[in-house]
């Protein structure tokens, strides 16, 4: 919306706040901003987070089958390797942690200095990096692509090998796995409003769209005069279909993600044409999700995600999960 | 420079920032997410509040490492950590920090910061501007050599607008990070401006804003 | 977005084919804007539906144990007689259907007319006319409140007791017990823009709020200044407190429902405040949701919706229900 | 009015939509959803696109009636079909209509109206077009209290301008109701003045967007 919040230092922790008391089954770990299951079972433990602004990740995340903790940054910004620790520490119940962390150089830095923090006091601590983001080239002179809104996969799938009392080890395979066979890109129709600042993330002349975006209000790759929604969608699954290389046969999920003000309508739009366009390479669509998983604020947009199945994949992607933003 | 010069030297930057937070967030909203300013104003904030209690330069340094790892989050939250942190384990036991103690703690700093992030010169970081500054001071440990550091730095910051990011934030937008001034560098180039403005008897504050949109 | 559909004939048609394709369990009746559960129960049959714009309202809440079809009019504009009468006939099973019609004029005329022709092929059609808006004076000379978020809870109440297999009768009896007992009031930050023609729905200076908005871009009863959040629900509140004479000991369902484009993250701001009043009036929280229930295209803003409770309701609310957009 | 006048009424009235569509969305969207034109075009394009296979008035307009049945939804639709239902079933069997069975079936339509929709005169809805026009040519059965008619339409539809509305969307808005004129009035007004337009020598359409905005 447009107002801003009288006090910029609470925005977070009323967030969460409201966020714990509308979901009985998740506790805020006190004095942190770690959003915790109200029980943990005894299992390997996930811990996710990054900057706030993305709700409903990571905090939507976290419950049954899916994360055992998230940690929220102030908006936009990494949390502190403190309240990383304070996650790992919570949720560890003897089976070691597995963090799992989007390519940011600020995500990246933070998680690993706690993961080493944690490592000291004797707690086993692995990581996957997720960088989904095929909008930016990958080259050997980066830090390579961002990870934006095929975490989620990553979250429900290692969390039901997690959850079924697979070791850190093979959590680990099964999380390096869904990252490696995820592929993301999205576009942006109009900026993000911070409510801290009421400033705009970007300027976007009127007909334009911002595309190859991240989630953090970046400006994207490239600017592109505004098309049709089903020409837009054709844009980015393009570029997915290329950097995966899917084809016949292929099997997949496919994600529709508003990025915080696109309306569900216009991303069942959005969904109708990519589907009709997988349809159209061979490509089956094993399950669909449409809505908001990783958004930007109030950005207008959305982003395709897909993820290349197996049987493997499949049957972790059924197992039951219950958290908030799960469906 | 004893400990009372360095509480002064980050107490001065602590102020600086509250000037400047507004120019740093508006740097980093042109090529990042628009947060350097009010992320390196909360670090320094809380990470200066304890500091009266600390009774060495090292134990100086390192409370304001603790209190920007526990407040910055980011990417520039572990960088400046790492780089006190460094400099505070390379001080440690000493009373008195000669400006050839500076040279090696700074030294000690970037090599963290290079560690930690593993960015290189004209990778269009903060390592742009720690690289020559701590360059200037190595080759030139005397009260010059700091002022000259606190100019390299400034130029170095400056210069950073031609290039292409290779690291952080501003890469995802590749050829479109060009025109803007890198933030982490500008606030880089403010603290060792901050240094100089300490150690140097008639150093003053330069304005940033006009040279640096 | 601010996307213009190239064809705004083809919107609603185009929205509803990728809402169906996305879920399995849901089917379009051929040659209608009618969405219908993919096999129906013998039981009472649930329809309700209005104008489009209000995703995920109300597709979404076609399920086991919710609606059966959802009717779906072009953008804020009822659906016609003809449509509501092919999802009567569709999910008749014998055990005759109820209609879920929130009161604005057009949908309680066609809702209404489609009834007398169903009853005339002998289909027994019952109705509840939802009006929980307060913002809204009620009065013996105006066509009474409006029906907004809180028919939500119709259908899940509702259709809770026709899926345990109630009859005709009991199902409408706890269809009007629930709409007597829920209150709703919404405002805007912003207008919405009609894809169709690109319009906003409303003009509104900076620096304020329509208060009292209806949920097809109308603007509000007045226009008051923009508040901080914790106010701004105290608003809306305040009314519904002193409208449902809610207090100490009542037990209710809080709804917080984003109208389109307001961020997740708001919603849970306005969650922790809403929460924290409620508490302060002794009123208890038996179960929130917050989400986008019921929104108006991309307005950004927000309503609150109270449902009083007791052990009936309550056991109904939490029966199981899979349905899109439900949870 | 043979069948081709009660054609040509209605192809005239469809063709003037497409001029005000834009108009009656205007007026809708200051107090309504901003969808009056948008549907009463697309109901009439639709309900005129089989009119040459009726053979008698009456047959013409049960075949109006149906196609905006089920095409217009929202409050309007019900309404105008249930108009043109009844003044259809006023004309039952009948070739040539008078004027004085044109007001038999006005009178039927307007009742129709009240019927389902519960409005008053005075409640700022079409009724208060509907209602002094009908009055017209039911105390005037002749040419003149056709034209005089379309006057009556057009000052009614105007007046509402002033009047807090008390039945459909605009209701909600109480007083903030008032300085717009109600859409559905209008198109009725337009109605009635094509009705003239066919029935009445050198009768014009006069604009409307000067007087109405
Ligand atoms: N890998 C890196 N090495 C050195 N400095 C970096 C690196 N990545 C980012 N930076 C610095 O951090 C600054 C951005 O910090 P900040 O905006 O606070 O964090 P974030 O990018 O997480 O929002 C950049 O301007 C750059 O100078
Ligand atoms: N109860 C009623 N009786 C008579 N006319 C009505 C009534 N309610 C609404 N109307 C008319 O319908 C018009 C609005 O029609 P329209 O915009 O097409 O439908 P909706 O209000 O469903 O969007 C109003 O301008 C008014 O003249
Ligand atoms: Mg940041
Ligand atoms: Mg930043
Ligand atoms: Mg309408
Ligand atoms: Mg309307």
């Amino acid at each position: 919306m447009n107002v801003l919040h009288p006090n910029p230092d609470r925005f977070v922790t009323d967030m969460l706040d409201g966020f714990v008391r509308s979901y009985p089954g998740l506790a805020r770990l006190q004095g942190t901003q770690v959003v915790v299951r109200a029980q943990f079972d005894r299992k390997v433990g996930l811990v996710s987070g990054g900057g706030s602004g993305h709700e409903p990740a990571h905090a939507g995340y976290v419950g049954y089958g899916m994360l055992d903790a998230a940690v929220a940054g102030q908006i936009f910004t990494s949390p502190t390797p403190n309240e990383v620790l304070s996650a790992i520490r919570a949720v560890n119940q003897g089976f070691g942690v597995l963090l799992v962390i989007k390519n940011y150089t600020g995500d990246v830095m933070n998680f690993e200095m706690a993961a080493e923090m944690a490592q000291d006091e004797g707690i086993a601590v692995e990581k996957v990096i997720v960088a989904d983001d095929v909008a930016v080239e990958n080259s050997t002179f980066t830090i390579g692509r961002r990870g934006v809104a095929g975490t989620v996969f990553v979250h429900k799938i290692a969390g039901a090998s997690a959850q079924r009392g697979d070791s850190l080890q093979e959590v680990k395979r099964i999380a390096d796995k869904v990252a490696a066979r995820v592929f993301s890109m999205g576009l942006a129709l109009s900026p993000c409003t911070l409510p801290t600042t009421g400033k705009s993330s970007f300027e976007l002349p009127a007909g334009q769209v911002e595309i190859g975006i991240g989630i953090h209000g970046e400006p994207g790759v490239r600017r592109g005069p505004i098309a049709p929604l089903a020409e837009l969608v054709d844009t980015l699954i393009s570029r997915i279909v290329e950097e995966s290389s899917l084809g016949e046969n292929d099997e997949v999920a496919l994600m529709i993600n508003g990025m915080g003000a696109t309306p569900l309508g216009e991303l069942s739009i959005c969904a109708r044409y990519a589907t009709a366009r997988l349809d159209d390479l061979g490509v089956k669509i094993y399950k669909s999700l449409v809505g908001e998983y990783m958004t930007s604020l109030n950005m207008a947009g959305f982003s395709v995600t897909v993820l290349k199945l197996d049987s493997e994949l499949k049957s972790l992607l059924d197992a039951p999960a219950h958290a908030p933003a799960w469906r | 420079m004893n400990v009372e010069h360095v509480r002064a030297w980050l107490y001065g930057y602590r102020d600086r920032l509250t000037a400047v937070q507004g120019l740093l967030d508006e740097l980093d909203n042109r090529i990042g997410d628009g947060d350097h300013g009010t992320n390196m104003l909360r670090g320094f904030r809380a990470a200066c509040e304890h500091l009266g209690e600390a009774a060495s330069p090292s134990e100086v340094l390192h409370k304001v490492s603790m209190g920007l790892l526990s407040t910055v989050g980011g990417a520039s939250g572990p960088l400046y950590a790492t780089a006190f942190l460094r400099m505070s384990q390379a001080w440690r036991g000493m009373e008195d920090i000669s400006i050839k103690d500076l040279a090696n703690g700074l030294n000690a700093a970037l090599a963290g910061i290079q560690q930690r992030g593993g960015a290189n010169v004209g990778d269009k970081t903060m390592v742009d501007v720690w690289a020559p500054a701590t360059e200037c001071i190595s080759s030139d440990p005397t009260e010059h050599g700091v002022r000259e550091a606190s100019r390299a730095a400034r130029q170095a910051a400056l210069n950073t607008r031609q290039l292409v990011a290779r690291r952080g934030r501003a890469s995802y937008l590749g050829e479109r990070s060009v025109g803007t001034c890198d933030p982490g560098s500008v606030s880089s180039a403010i603290l060792f401006e901050c240094l100089a403005i300490t150690l140097v008897e008639g150093m003053e504050a330069d304005p940033w804003t006009a040279q640096v949109l």
